[in-house]
């Protein structure tokens, strides 16, 4: 149940062994990895600036956790995010959830990155020398968190 | 009462936050961005497109009609990109 | 577009970096870990073995993963089962899909779950001392998989 | 033809894999079935249950009409519980 938003990159397997050693309920571990994509909006653009809204991440982020831990039964479930300078390739956000019920562990990673996407104050600044481009934010990404609503 | 201004707002305000004392009729959120953005052409630019403009209370998200109080830290910014 | 089926643990971190590494086209990797839950058949079990018939174990999970890359746009799809003894927290199915596309990344690896455990020839044996147990297949996977038919 | 069993049925029958030479009439994997229930009491008590016997001729999935021939690889099995 933890929540870490930072510049340093992030260590999926040792994630991964913190969130499941010494639980053998365990059946389903889920893992969702958000990498830089070349951009979209900016062809040809070298490097990617992620800024955010330090407290709020965090706030914004544990709520979601929170939420998701109370829809679904799942054991463990970790959410890490990175702001600062990304570039094409770079890892950019990681969801672990594990459950003994594969389905809840899938749901509930679906719905945090989601959720996370409309929801967690962060803004991706893409750069091509002297251009600079606010990427926009996409409707498809609010249709995919509607379907969580109740 | 802070205010912070994030991504393309920050940019077109040109300050990252700034402590102001509304007069007493701004109540809400609604009054507070009209207030705001009678102090300057870059307020003005930067609030003006209420679909493009988000808001926080003290880290959570708000609607118009919400109060505002002097101890609160206001935040605006674009629809959010991350993940 | 791997499949694997062997009798040594996997490393998760070394797949995917595998599947990831110099495509910058991925924006969504989705990883499956199935792991060995204390034994739910037979309380108290310590051991479990995973038979399988080999050939067709290999030529299913193909069948299953060309099925996948038809269905959605993946850049990338591994599946790994082992067989043989397995301990309760053991890993013992590795699915990972990689897509620009976070839902073709996510329903790609839930639907190759859900198929494989009603196609792949695997039975599990549970031991406890003298107690043997064959695991009996679940409804539930039936119907988890039939939500995929079209 | 080569005739292996797994796992549960393995058991029953008491062997992994015969190979039988079945006379000409049998040619469906129904006949076979049939045919192979009279070889044994093993046999009988393996495959007597159709809900819990699972069928593949040359390691793919095959209904009870499936026809086979002398060089085919012929697999009885109960439902699987991988992954």
């Amino acid at each position: 149940m933890t929540v870490r938003v930072q510049r340093e990159d992030f260590d999926t397997a040792a994630e991964l062994e913190r969130l499941t050693a010494g639980n053998t309920q365990i059946g389903a571990v889920v893992t969702f990895t958000g990498l830089v994509r070349d951009f979209a909006d900016t062809p040809g653009a070298q490097r990617m600036t992620l800024e955010h809204y330090p407290g709020m991440t965090q706030r914004q982020l544990e709520a979601l956790v929170a939420e998701a831990l109370q829809r679904w039964p799942l054991d463990g479930c970790l959410v890490i995010h990175r702001f600062g300078e990304l570039a094409p390739g770079d890892r950019i956000v990681l969801v672990i959830t594990t459950s003994a019920h594969r389905q809840a562990a899938y749901d509930a990673s679906a719905f945090l990155v989601d959720w996370l996407k409309t929801k967690a104050p962060f803004w991706k600044l893409e750069e091509n020398g002297g251009e600079r481009r606010w990427v926009e934010a996409k409707a498809s990404d609010d249709e995919a968190a509607a379907r969580w609503r109740r | 009462m802070r205010v912070l201004y994030f991504a393309l707002l920050r940019e077109r305000v040109g300050i990252p936050e700034e402590t102001v004392t509304p007069p007493a009729d701004v109540r809400t959120v609604a009054d507070l961005v009209a207030w705001l953005r009678g102090r300057s052409a870059q307020h003005e630019a930067a609030l003006a497109d209420a679909a493009l403009v988000r808001v926080a209370v003290n880290q959570d998200y708000a609607r118009p009609d919400q109060a505002v109080a002097p101890g609160d830290e206001i935040a605006f910014f674009p629809p959010v990109t991350g993940g």
